[in-house]
């Protein structure tokens, strides 16, 4: 919280200097913890000689003793889950959940890269076209808009079911998780589609997809906090009926929570595409689970009501390390998986000890 | 403009073989205190439930202000203008006091945002501490969440909610019930304050001394169904228990019994 | 060395065998590290991993590409770092421009599909179905071999290049799995069509549809069953006459091949740019030698 | 409810006949409903030549009108994901959610299936032979003895986290969903195991897996329904605190519920591999999605406290009916997943549609 | 065998900057019965949460039935003898009364088959429905959801889950807040019963007049302290108000203050 005055009425103790330090720096602190380990990991393995993750003494390739090309791998490859992560973060908190982003960004990534194609690759004609000339070196806002359009319409489908129809949302989102893999393999039935124009793939070239992660993170930031919506999506969350009670239109509301997370996965498709200079129908495989993982991890909790936009960029960041971490230590394929799995239940059981540890209670 | 506040006619509420409430014919007049009493499970909530539209009805009409009413939820019957307090509270337990008491009409600043207008709390927190002032409740932290308050803090907060507001009908569902000795008399000022403001209330209670303080008229709910309509002047407490009890009926509410 | 793999996929059973390959060769040689990443099948993640390698200064990367048309942004990774990289078994999209640091070994998918189909059509036309009537199980449609080996199926019959007619009878998707070719087939059967050949994108999908035609009671030699891959389950049910036509796609050599070119590159030697491993045509006739290989 | 007489205390008007019908009745509606689609669709689509899904009239190849190899692949089709699907049931009503049972199907087949393996194969050694001659041929027993305690060791490991460590169950078995999958490309290095032994291909052979399963509904059934454990599953689920003040051992019984979750979906996965008489490591993809599915749609409900084996059992129908009726009517793969998206919503809304005209509420 | 069934030392609770309780010094002996007054937020929840283990203490101790005791939860605190109504019920909003009343401790047979031993339905409603009757309370339906229960009906169902098994000690949390008039006269019967058959009780309660009626001995909390421990013989109602709202401590509690 911002604010440091805290209030009482009726003048009852209040010892302000205990107040708990806030949940986020719990996800901070295993971050930290994470990272080190790989330091140390790095220094005792007899096979790594000694290397460092994140330092880089003897070459200082960029002018400094960072290894910044690991650094950025690490805020890069989370960046575009992250994205989503931040949508379904808001989800979440309004007591939500969405599964739809993964099967989202594929369809996505196919729909607005067959509006961004350039019509001569290496001067010859697009091998990968979808549409005809008309569709060819479009101004880069037509495919963005397209997207983002796509992602709009599919959230308020998602918003539809969950707030008028009162399907759960788990249902609601794994029955649009089902109609976005159609439809992002009925597109171009089965094909990628690639060879964007220049303009398109600057969107996501480079750390692009980092810009963009921490822009939106910090302005959903703003309005989870300062704003009407936010509020309301905490209070939603926190107690439905009570907030039915009190007067907040709910189903505009989850409408609008559910549009914006598939809004925001939509983009990361993208920049995904982008990225990738490519669009396939399997892309996003898999993130929308990541998404909720990285929001989980940063303290969001799935009953809804609590959490923040912080705390998910820090848990993207939790797994930025790790993958990267992975890879510099060298570890095979398989036991990645159960490293990750096991770091994933650690880093919340760490929040969780933490947690009981201040609460004091059984 | 008529007289009548809010009138019932042959208000009506099943759920599934419960019959909670049948054929409640109910008047209020502006600026009139109206007490319901009646058992445990006699439908009183259920009666408030209708009004506000946290429920659809089975059968019967609403008159409200003139007009026959159907609320869809109970959005849009505080924005026609009846404040309720929930014996249920309605709260946010993982918000903080002043969210809890603005939720829905919170004071805001740049409203051409729309949705994203934002939050001025430095105001909200300070009306709030004026509203639970008023109620006498003690609060260590408005800041912490409303889980971790008492059970008597919590009913404060939804009364402090309810008195911050003007409104055309106030209706409390056993406002008092978790409160101390002290609390309960701010809560009885607030209630006497609204009457000298002439805002017409409908005040669910138990406490039968609380009641013969507070109101003109007490109406007494049996399994259900209306048994009685008695003017505060023309009853006493002996006389009301043996309606609540069944021991009484009044004529023109027999087919009650 | 240390050389940086990327495969498309840990769970695919034929980019288990190339995967093990390079494995094995590897652990033969002196002084030689590989590590293998799976990208799960997602082209972001593969990307990922090239810069992950790349931080960690790996002297050449070999990728199993899970999208052959995402291999340029790959392609722009590895060149900007300056680390050499070799392309396996799919053959990527920008081949023709690949700067000299690059090379790929690979095969031609559309190959695969052409021999099966060919190879069934001759084997129906012996039989005298002429028009025969056919079942066709594709992979998992968001995968390009399933997409391509789908589409050799149709050039195949557009072309002429079939010996008989061929009538479809529907045509599904069984996700490579075994399970679900079980249950689609027998979806199929109980709808008492008549038909004469089932043609699957892989084995697994052909042993499926074999183990659901058992088990209503169907004469194996009746029905033609075509796969791809020559896994060894494909080629105990050939043996045991019930699967007729198998491709062989040689993934020890296409592993192998790509390691060697990566430790040549990454030592500044010169390569061949473009390996093409072909497929082989399986029967009954030559499975003896197919045996032991995949 | 099997109990005619409900009483009341006080002497309240009570309507005994007004009661509402209990809300499977709700999935079996709409698995007859969705039946008679098909059929319809036979009859009108031009290219079904007004076949019929489920009846047979000319050939009566099984002596019968009904078309009994039709009706066989339904249910047969479903029992394998429906065992898990029982489990993740009670998980569910314990208000708790089950991502780790899809890749623990592909890790037990895997592990189970290593100890199932015969010697010979047409007379030669079995080429896929995971262990040396010790483990060939090994009594059946053996691999459904491995694989059931592996299943029971993942389950407990979920159990503890959730219960002990207080992990959200989302997050302690999507780690589990990781390190499962680890484990099952670990194993044989993703190499596949094949050729079991006669005895253990008896187990999931021609009708057996729907044995399985509707045996073990049966007994999940009365045990949810008729016993102390069912009691206390219901009661965590339906208000976890009230539960413990209540002096419910809420650990142990967690940790129960997973355990038998995850033996649920270990059984499954020895009949998947004995019916597809070979293990791999993908094998289960989806089926922790599916196995959820089906249990919401049979009127589990996701906060927990409300749903009955029964009704996964039919919600195990309709995803069979569905998928039977898609192939009967020759629909393209893409549109599948776009109608399975869509029924799947519609069955729930359905149920939703219904529940609030009973309750006659906003 | 000790004479004082319940004694707590210096027992205290923090929630962070919150002191809930702090430093009370309690003893209750066989066969007494005790009521706990104060404000609302004063700490009287919180003492009982600390006592049953729902919550760990910050520090201090407690000795019950001559043995110092720390519940891990309050499964423990039920099975050493002590049944409580909770201010927050405790009940399961999805399982019906008989379900809710036996929860935790089922009529079962074929009890060999350990957790999937069979529950014997028929025995717990019949039982059900005679503990209700003691309350006083109108059920139209026994086998209906929790949730669907009015405020009333929900608190009795609570007190009569309490009231079924004997213990060692029995606490009730302002057990009658939501009762009707007959209800509470029905409640307050059960606790005089409870009186004559020598078990001890610890009430917290608002009501005066109720205190007065049932009670041997009035303890005040004040902001988390004890400010007062009256004889009921020796003090009457504006007495115990007075050290309610701090008009009054007594010497011994004066740093409560
Ligand atoms: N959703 C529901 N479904 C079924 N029965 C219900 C439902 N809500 C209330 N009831 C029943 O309707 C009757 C009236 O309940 P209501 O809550 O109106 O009582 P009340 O007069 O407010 O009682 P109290 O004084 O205890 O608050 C009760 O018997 C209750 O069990
Ligand atoms: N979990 C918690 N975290 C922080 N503060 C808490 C928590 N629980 C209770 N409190 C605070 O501790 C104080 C005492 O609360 P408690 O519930 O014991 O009051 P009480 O005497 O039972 O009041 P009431 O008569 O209203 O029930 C209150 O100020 C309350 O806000
Ligand atoms: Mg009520
Ligand atoms: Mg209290």
């Amino acid at each position: 919280m911002s604010d440091q005055t805290s209030q009482g009425v009726g003048g009852l103790t209040f010892d302000h200097k205990k107040r708990a330090w806030p949940n986020e720096f719990n996800v901070f602190l295993a971050l930290i913890l994470i990272t080190l380990l790989f330091e140390v990991l790095g220094q005792v393995l007899p096979y790594m000689n000694g290397q460092s993750m994140l330092f880089d003494f003897n070459e200082a390739r960029d002018g400094t003793i960072l290894n910044m090309a690991r650094i950025k791998i690490i805020i890069l490859q989370v960046a575009i889950i992250g994205i989503i992560s931040l949508g379904v973060t808001q989800v979440i908190i309004s007591g939500g959940i969405d599964l739809s982003s993964g099967p989202l960004v594929g369809a996505t990534a196919m729909i607005a890269m067959s509006f961004a194609q350039t019509e001569l690759v290496n001067g010859n004609p697009n091998p990968k076209a979808v549409f005809g000339l008309w569709a060819m070196d479009l101004p880069v806002i037509v495919p963005v808009i397209v997207g983002l359009a796509f992602g709009a319409l599919i959230g308020s489908i998602n918003g539809f079911f969950v707030a008028f129809a009162r399907i759960p949302p788990f249902i609601a989102t794994l029955g649009m998780f089902l109609v976005c893999r159609g439809i992002s393999q009925w597109w171009t039935k089965g094909q990628p589609v690639s060879f964007p124009t220049d303009s398109y793939a600057w969107i996501g070239s480079g750390m692009m997809p980092v810009v963009w992660f921490i822009g939106l993170a910090v302005v959903l930031q703003l309005i989870m906090r300062y704003t009407v919506y936010g509020k309301h999506t905490y209070a939603i969350g926190s107690n439905e009926d009570a907030a039915r009670m009190s007067g907040i239109n709910i189903r505009r509301h989850k409408v609008m929570v559910y549009m914006i997370a598939s809004i925001l996965a939509a983009f990361a498709a993208i920049v995904l595409s982008s990225k990738n200079l490519t669009a396939q129908a399997g892309m996003g495989q898999f993130y929308e689970l990541y998404g909720i993982a990285m929001a989980v991890i940063g303290g969001v909790s799935l009953t809804g009501g609590r959490g923040s936009i912080i705390g998910t960029v820090l848990g993207a960041m939790v797994f930025g390390v790790i993958q990267s971490g992975f890879t510099f230590i060298k570890l095979d394929a398989f036991y990645q998986l159960m490293a990750m799995g096991a770091i994933i239940i650690g880093a919340v059981v760490l929040d969780q000890w933490r947690q009981q540890r201040a609460a004091a209670r059984a | 403009m008529s007289d009548i506040i809010l009138e019932t006619r042959d208000l009506t509420k099943h759920y599934g073989g419960v019959h909670a409430l049948e054929g409640a014919n109910f008047t209020l007049r502006r600026g009139e205190h109206v007490a319901i009493m009646g058992d445990n499970g006699a439908g009183k909530s259920t009666f408030v439930r209708q009004i506000t539209g946290v429920e659809q009805r089975t059968r019967g009409e609403i008159i409200f202000d003139g007009k026959p009413v159907h609320f869809a939820g109970p959005l849009e019957a505080r924005n026609a203008g009846i404040e309720t307090v929930f014996q249920t509270l309605a709260l946010a337990d993982q918000l903080d006091v002043p969210d809890n008491l603005f939720l829905g009409r919170e004071i805001t600043k740049y409203n051409w945002l729309g949705p994203f207008r934002m939050l001025d709390y430095k105001a909200m927190r300070q009306r709030t501490m004026d509203a639970l002032v008023k109620t006498g409740v003690k609060i260590p932290n408005i800041r912490g969440s409303i889980e971790r308050m008492s059970g008597g803090q919590r009913q404060c907060v939804a009364i402090a909610r309810t008195a911050t507001f003007h409104s055309k009908l106030t209706i409390m569902d056993e406002p008092t019930a978790a409160l101390g000795v002290q609390e309960t008399a701010q809560v009885e000022n607030i209630v006497r304050t609204l009457k000298e403001a002439g805002e017409p209330l409908i005040l669910i209670s138990h406490n039968m001394r609380q009641v013969m303080d507070l109101v003109d008229r007490i109406v007494v709910f049996r399994r259900g169904r209306i048994c009685a309509n008695l003017r505060k002047e023309e009853t006493n407490g002996e006389d009301v228990v043996a309606y609540i009890t069944g021991a009484k009926t009044q004529p023109e509410y027999e087919e009650a019994a | 060395e240390n050389i940086g793999v990327s495969m498309a996929l840990f769970d695919d059973n034929f980019l288990t065998v190339l995967r093990n390959g390079i494995q094995e060769q590897a652990d033969g040689m002196e002084g030689v590290d590989v590590q293998i990443e799976d990208a799960q099948n997602d082209v972001a993640r593969q990307l990922d991993q090239i810069n992950n390698f790349v931080a960690s200064g790996v002297d050449a990367i070999i990728v199993n590409p899970v999208d052959t048309s995402a291999t340029q942004a790959m392609t722009q990774a590895a060149e900007a770092a300056g680390v050499p990289l070799v392309y396996v078994n799919r053959e990527p999209i920008n081949v023709d421009t690949l700067p000299d640091s690059q090379a790929f070994v690979a095969s031609d998918e559309a190959e695969s599909g052409t021999l099966e189909t060919i190879e069934i059509c001759n084997i129906l036309a012996n039989m005298g179905r002429d028009p025969a009537r056919v079942y066709i199980l594709m992979g998992e449609l968001s995968n390009q071999a399933a997409v391509m080996r789908t589409k050799d199926i149709d050039d195949v019959i557009a072309a002429g290049k079939c010996a008989v007619e061929i009538e479809e009878i529907d045509r599904q998707t069984a996700n490579w799995s075994r399970e679900q070719a079980t249950s689609l087939m027998t979806n199929w059967l109980s709808s008492g069509e008549p038909f004469d050949a089932v043609i699957a994108n892989n084995d697994e999908m052909a042993i499926g549809a074999i183990q659901a035609m058992k088990a209503s009671g169907i004469a194996m030699e009746d029905v033609v069953v075509g796969g791809v891959d020559a896994t060894q389950d494909a080629l105990s049910a050939m043996q045991a006459g019930e699967l007729d036509v198998t491709v062989f796609q040689n993934a020890a050599a296409q592993g192998g091949g790509a390691l060697q070119a990566a430790l040549q590159l990454a030592r500044g030697e010169a390569v061949d740019q473009k390996v093409y491993i072909p497929f082989e045509l399986v029967t009954p006739d030559n499975m003896e030698s197919y045996m032991s290989k995949n």
